[in-house]
């Protein structure tokens, strides 16, 4: 009961701390925030002056700043409207910054979600096959496959994709993630434009993902394998199955569970590059368009919600985790 | 290939009859032979002490009762078991369905480390029901049985039962174990080194509970040791092995008071023990033989003080110098051996 | 079998001293520290692959910069490889020669990769090591602090970084780009330092009254060098992953070229990307990557070996090779 | 013997481990390893230590060699209290520094006592500098070359440029002895040192502790579960031996007078549990005497004296106070059981039936 309390606890201080992270980024922008706003105010709007008082209430409503009030109290409402979901206003798409990201966040989440649960179950199941079959020419090849695999970066993957695959032998298509003229329903079509669209940047993260997934899950299984309550179970006349699956599977995915919380982490950061390559309309494409467009309202808040996301799977990752390995004992020794 | 009628060391109803087995190894320095033709018989309901050091490849012969040698090692000769009703079986040609069979319902073995026995993921009484339901047993009436099993070893069923591997203390998780290689009510138990992780007290505890299971279920016990005395009162009959292979075999009582082997009187004599004067406790001197290349003739030539010229060429029979069959050794000097080395233990006047 | 080393006498008697020469000694300490390494790296097929390229790679990154001119604009346009006289990986559409190109990236991804991959390690092995041995309250807040950097998602936070600070220095660039990645390291690191605290051999230093960082440096370390080694080769390709990938979205500008921008130069040059024959253009820059990431990757495979005392044994000249039958 | 001479003495001991400071410690969660225990160690003695595990044998020689630090009661060396030292307020005569140099431990796992990734040489050069900085590299080989074959490790320099798993058990058991011999304590705690050898190294490992014990003048705590072990070590060197049971020492003598007549019924359960040869000596092989196979658990032992629960000749008298150990014979041969008291109302209390 006392670690899901502190975990817990944990998530909550990450959030915080993230969210103070970007306003002292905000503040420290090269020539301070205020004239950065009347900068870009300029350049998109009418152009004309821009008073001081009209600023102030500008800074106030795009980016929860309060200019002039002592900086803790900046500090605090700027927490406290990110926490009631005001994640100020976007200039350069002049809407807010909340309703950007509910619009985007699904399709981020769906290309994210099915890459994950891809790269992990083609990993362990190569792993444990890999492990089956030690020393095979079956192993080594996957061994050398799989290393060579990993050391490609998924967007080196998705370039050679979109190069080969959509344009030069036009199957898929290049970017986006539906087809233009179809508009949002459950019907058949709607759905396979989808997932037709969706099929290269999956493929790039599952591809160059799998590879690492597949070598941990090895290593584990013969570790495993070479246990003796295998052996004890082997001679208690358990079926092979039954062991390869409860026995060597179950307890050889079990380390990987640090390896499934990192990845969380960096595919999400990685669907930055990824949505840009294929045009896809998720969080990250949003977070690079506000990026180009130095529309920091924008980048602070997809990257907080970003990482909010980040901090909720590992949480739950982290709770799930006690349930399945019953060693887990989170004592720490007395101290030296 | 023609049974020998003359069972080995007049035993009359044997349960295992076991001929030329070994266990050859082939490691890059050449090939090891773990187990070098053993020939012995283990009669129905006995207990069988088998005792040798680390290294003598007692634990192979353990694992060779079940025709479970781990790879790369290769099993060969021939091992008969004579079941209690039905013909003999050659466990060595039994197909690997048979042999399924075989294990664990008519032979069981309980290993060194409880520690490492169990799935550490898994509860107790899971292994239970896995194994009731791999033997095709009814479930419900199997676990009663486990209870009952429990109870019998002191044991709470349910607490036991319910609880993972890492939440049991030592002595638990081996009566546990114990139990869990009853539970199919085997003919024979195969245990090698059951106790060793245990404190002495739990030792001869779990000892005096095999010994009363034994005798109420007519079971029949390999029990395989480093610990010469720890099996002395509890074995019927004790074979000594020694560079992997038996030197000397006999009942317990005569190995005791009067071995024929100058290993097993060593054995006796560097065995720290309560009533024996400290003075003569004598380690054996040398290093324990390597399986690759294990001497010619005499296997404990090198480290035996009566060893001559005759030892080192030829490899000595089984033989008795007193004619009774039942107590044999493999060595060509067995009245110079009870002679000129004494067993610490005839000097020792009873002191209570 | 060992040469026994004849300089040395065995001790049994003081006054017999012969000229025990320190060389002996040296030459004894560069055999098991030096030379044997040596031995194991070239001994197993994958390490002395993954050495050759990266030792290739620092060999280009360090002499090649200065034999092959600095790339200009100018030579004939899209040529192929082979194609052009003087351009043998041939030419982009600027007519810059590809391969020197390539090859004047290489310096400024070397440092870039050092910079990070030494920040990263060493910030994850002091954290580990400290919070793993101490135990105890500090272990708690230093947890705590290494779970909170683990979980915040790496590319974002760089970006952001990036585009306020606009770093150039390839160094800051590289510690900038392994920002978070000691998180995932340190965490392995503590929970490895946890088993090997309650070790006896440790115990017993203790009580021998050896100093924290004696224990730290002779009992801890050598066993967690191969996780160190592993962490070392990982933080570097998450590095160069990065920096290209930055690179090649435009958010990274530095004055120096990088294999990212090349990238991004074949990929959005107008009609290059429709044809076949730019295909060589593409490829290029991709190759150069992924060869170096693979090279890092068959590295570290071979990294426990190294640190494997049996193995080590094994080879090296002055330990003694018999060694008991195992049972 | 006069105060200063002890090498170790503790004074009424106890250590209790609080579980984790956590919101939900219950106050029974309290294990009370040590509770309550004398004991005076003097110069090249040998004192035994005789209990099933979980009995704080091991704590107890922790907390004698000055690593664990006691919840109540005094740990001092040579009359100088360890801690107060440690901790550096009063004026202690003796440095810690050099109170730490002289207590040592050999472990019980061959295996995990030595550092796996460094020679032999290295791991016993780390004593030699530490206690004589002055000497040169080749001098400190010579010392380490002479131990070692001072254990009958010979050829000296083959072994000295071993790793840990070129060497065999004992071989390595014999390294550990000498890296805590080399420290030249005054204490060695002998934590289970033999158990994990095989019954024939064993008294070959007894015999090199006792032989080296003249050379560095060093006392020996052996702690081990084994009566037979550890009767064989004290009794040749003439020590003492103390029998614990759940944080107490139930009974505490010279080795032969323990022997010959224990008066304790655990230590007549360990003498059961010991291993006989003897096939004719009086042989009950009736089951376990005691009525309960399992140690209760630490957490919350039994009220009155701990072992009543297990004890075959418990009585109700036996629920009540927890018996203070009463002097037997002529003063050395402590127990604390009320059978040794012949007019002690416990003899006419009723058997305990469980």
């Amino acid at each position: 009961m006392r670690y899901i309390v502190r975990r817990v606890g944990q998530a909550v201080i990450t959030i915080l701390s993230v969210i103070v992270l970007t306003f002292l980024l905000v503040r420290s922008l090269p020539g301070g925030p205020m004239d950065y706003l009347r900068a870009q105010l300029m350049q998109n709007r009418t152009g004309r002056q821009v008073s001081m008082a009209e600023l102030q209430s500008l800074a106030r409503e795009y980016m929860n700043l309060h200019p002039g009030e002592p900086i803790w109290v900046q500090l605090y409402y700027y927490v406290s409207s990110f926490l009631q979901g005001d994640l100020g206003q976007s200039i350069w798409f002049g809407e807010p910054v909340s309703s950007i990201i509910v619009k985007a966040a699904p399709w981020t989440l769906f290309l994210l979600t099915t890459s994950i649960i891809l790269t992990f179950g083609i990993g362990i199941v190569l792993g444990a096959v890999m492990a089956y079959k030690e020393g095979s020419w079956f192993d080594t090849s996957s061994t050398v496959v799989s290393m060579f695999l990993n050391s490609v970066p998924y967007f080196v993957a998705a370039l050679l994709f979109v190069y080969v695959i959509s344009i030069q032998f036009s199957m898929l298509p290049q970017s986006g993630n539906v087809a233009p003229g179809l508009e949002a329903s459950f019907s058949l079509t709607y759905i396979g434009s989808i997932l037709e669209h969706a099929i290269l940047p999956i493929a790039s993260l599952v591809v160059t993902g799998f590879g690492g997934i597949a070598l941990g899950m090895r290593g584990n299984a013969v570790k495993e394998i070479g246990e003796e309550y295998i052996r004890v179970a082997h001679l208690r006349g358990i079926s092979s199955r039954r062991i390869a699956i409860r026995y060597v599977g179950r307890n050889a995915v079990l380390p990987l569970y640090t390896q499934f919380m990192i990845s969380i982490g960096f595919m999400f950061g990685g669907s930055v590059i990824l949505e840009q390559i294929f045009a896809y309309p998720g969080l990250g494409n949003y977070l690079l368009t506000g990026i180009t467009a130095r529309d920091y309202p924008l980048m602070m808040g997809i990257f907080i919600i970003i990482t909010a996301a980040v901090v909720l799977c590992i949480l739950f990752a982290d709770l799930t985790y006690s349930k399945i390995d019953p060693r887990v004992s989170t004592g720490s020794g007395e101290s030296y | 290939m023609q049974a020998e009628t003359k069972h080995k060391f007049d035993v009359d109803d044997p349960i295992f009859e076991v001929r030329n087995a070994s266990v050859t190894f082939d490691m890059e320095r050449g090939e090891s032979k773990v187990m070098d033709s053993i020939d012995i018989d283990v009669d129905r309901g006995e207990i069988l002490g088998v005792v040798g050091e680390s290294g003598s490849g007692k634990s192979m012969f353990a694992s060779a009762l079940l025709d479970a040698v781990p790879k790369p090692g290769v099993l060969s000769g021939e091992i008969q078991y004579y079941p209690e009703d039905g013909e003999p079986v050659d466990l060595l040609d039994q197909s690997e369905s048979e042999i399924k069979e075989i294990r664990w319902e008519e032979i069981s073995m309980v290993f060194q480390g409880a520690m490492s026995s169990f799935n550490p993921t898994m509860t107790i009484g899971d292994h239970f029901e896995e194994t009731l339901q791999a033997h095709g047993r009814d479930i419900s009436e199997g676990m009663e049985y486990a209870d009952e099993l429990l109870s019998e070893l002191y044991l709470e069923a349910d607490q036991v039962l319910g609880s993972y591997p890492h939440e049991l203390s030592g002595g638990m998780k081996q009566r546990a174990l114990l139990a869990l290689s009853l539970l199919l009510e085997p003919e024979v138990l195969v245990m090698d080194e059951p106790t060793a992780a245990l404190d002495l007290l739990m030792q001869r505890s779990i000892i005096e509970l095999i010994r009363d299971i034994g005798e109420e279920r007519d079971l029949t016990i390999v029990f395989i040791t480093h610990d010469l005395p720890l099996v002395a009162n509890l074995a019927d009959r004790i074979g000594v092995l020694y560079a992997f292979e038996f030197v000397e075999v006999g009942p317990a009582y005569d190995i005791l008071t009067d071995s024929k082997h100058p290993y097993t009187r060593a054995l006796l004599n560097s065995t720290p023990n309560l009533d024996t004067p400290r003075e003569e406790m004598r380690p054996i001197e040398g290093k324990s033989p390597d399986p690759v290349n294990v001497p010619a003739g005499c296997s404990y030539h090198p480290r035996c003080p009566l060893s001559d010229e005759n030892c080192v060429q030829n490899d000595p029979p089984f033989q008795s110098d007193d004619g009774d069959t039942d107590h044999q050794a493999k060595c060509h000097y067995i009245e110079q051996t009870r002679r000129e080395i004494p067993l610490n233990l005839q000097e020792v006047e009873y002191s209570e | 079998m060992s040469e026994t080393n004849e300089t040395f006498t065995s001790g049994s008697s003081t006054e017999q001293q012969t000229a025990r020469s320190r060389r002996s000694l040296y030459r004894e300490r560069l055999d098991r520290y030096v030379l044997t390494p040596l031995r194991v790296i070239w001994n197993d097929w994958r390490t002395r692959l993954g050495t050759l390229i990266i030792l290739f790679y620092i060999l280009v990154g360090t002499v090649g910069v200065h034999y092959i001119s600095e790339p200009q604009i100018g030579g004939p346009r899209l040529a192929g490889i082979f194609e052009a006289p003087g351009y043998p990986l041939g030419t982009n559409n600027l007519g810059e020669g590809l391969m020197s190109s390539l090859v004047h990236a290489t310096p400024p991804m070397l440092k870039m990769i050092t910079a990070g991959a030494v920040f990263a390690t060493g910030i994850a092995v002091a954290l580990g090591t400290v919070s793993g041995y101490k135990g105890g309250r500090v272990d708690t807040v230093l947890s705590t602090l290494i779970d909170i950097a683990m979980t915040v998602p790496g590319l974002p936070l760089i970006i952001l970084l990036v585009v306020t600070f606009q770093p150039t220095n390839p160094f800051v660039i590289g510690i900038v780009l392994s920002i978070n990645s000691w998180a995932g390291l340190a965490r392995n690191i503590r929970s490895q330092v946890l088993e090997l605290r309650d070790n006896s051999y440790i115990e017993a230093s203790r009580i021998m009254g050896r100093s924290t960082g004696g224990i730290v440096y002779d009992d801890i370390l050598p066993n967690i060098m191969p996780f160190v080694l592993i962490s070392f080769v990982n933080t570097a390709r998450a590095v160069i992953f990065g920096s290209v990938g930055l690179y090649y979205l435009g958010i990274l500008q530095t004055p120096e070229n990088n294999w990212g921008i090349m990238l991004n130069n074949a990929y959005s040059a107008g009609g290059a990307l429709y044809s076949w024959d730019s295909l060589y253009w593409i490829v290029l820059p991709m190759a150069t990557i992924v060869l170096l990431s693979f090279g890092l990757v068959l590295f570290s495979q071979g990294t426990e070996r190294l640190f494997n005392p049996r193995i080590r044994a094994r080879h090296a000249e002055t330990i003694d090779e018999t060694s008991p039958m195992e049972e | 013997m006069s105060e200063t001479d002890h090498v170790v003495s503790l004074d009424d001991v106890r250590v209790h481990f609080e579980p984790e400071s956590g919101l939900f410690a219950r106050d029974d969660d309290v294990v009370k390893a040590v509770d309550g225990i004398s004991l005076d160690i003097g110069e090249n003695d040998v004192v035994a230590l005789v209990g099933e595990s979980g009995c704080g044998k091991s704590t107890l020689g922790k907390t004698a060699i000055g690593t664990q630090r006691p919840t109540e009661g005094s740990v001092s060396y040579r009359g100088q209290d360890i801690w107060e030292a440690r901790d550096g307020d009063s004026d202690a005569e003796i440095p810690y520094e050099t109170i730490r140099r002289s207590l040592q431990i050999i472990h019980q796992d061959p295996g995990a006592s030595l550092n796996p990734n460094k020679t032999v040489l290295h791991s016993l050069m780390v004593p030699l500098k530490l206690t004589e900085p002055d000497l040169n590299t080749f001098d400190r080989r010579d010392r380490v070359h002479e131990m070692l074959s001072r254990v009958g490790m010979e050829p000296p320099k083959d072994y000295a440029n071993r790793y840990p798993h070129q060497l065999s058990g004992g071989e390595r058991q014999r390294v550990a002895l000498i890296r805590a011999l080399l420290m030249n304590p005054d204490l060695i705690f002998a934590d289970e040192a033999v158990s994990a050898l095989d019954v024939s190294l064993r008294i070959d490992m007894m015999d090199l502790m006792l032989e080296l014990q003249d050379q560095f003048n060093t006392s020996f705590l052996f702690v081990s579960h084994n009566l037979s072990n550890a009767s064989y070590i004290t009794g040749k060197a003439d020590g003492r031996i103390g029998v614990m049971y759940l944080g107490e020492l139930v009974e505490l003598g010279p080795i032969d007078e323990v022997i010959q007549n224990p008066q304790h019924p655990y230590t007549k359960a360990l003498m059961w549990a010991a291993p006989n040869l003897n096939p004719d000596a009086a042989e009950d092989t009736t089951g376990t005497p005691l009525r309960k196979i399992d140690v209760p658990d630490p957490r919350n032992p039994p009220a009155g004296c701990r072992f009543h629960t297990r004890c075959p000749n418990a009585r109700e008298a036996c629920k009540q106070t927890p018996p203070e150990t009463d002097v037997d014979a002529d003063g050395d041969h402590k127990v604390a059981c009320y059978r040794a008291i012949d007019d002690h109302e416990y003899w006419d209390s009723p058997e305990l039936s469980d």
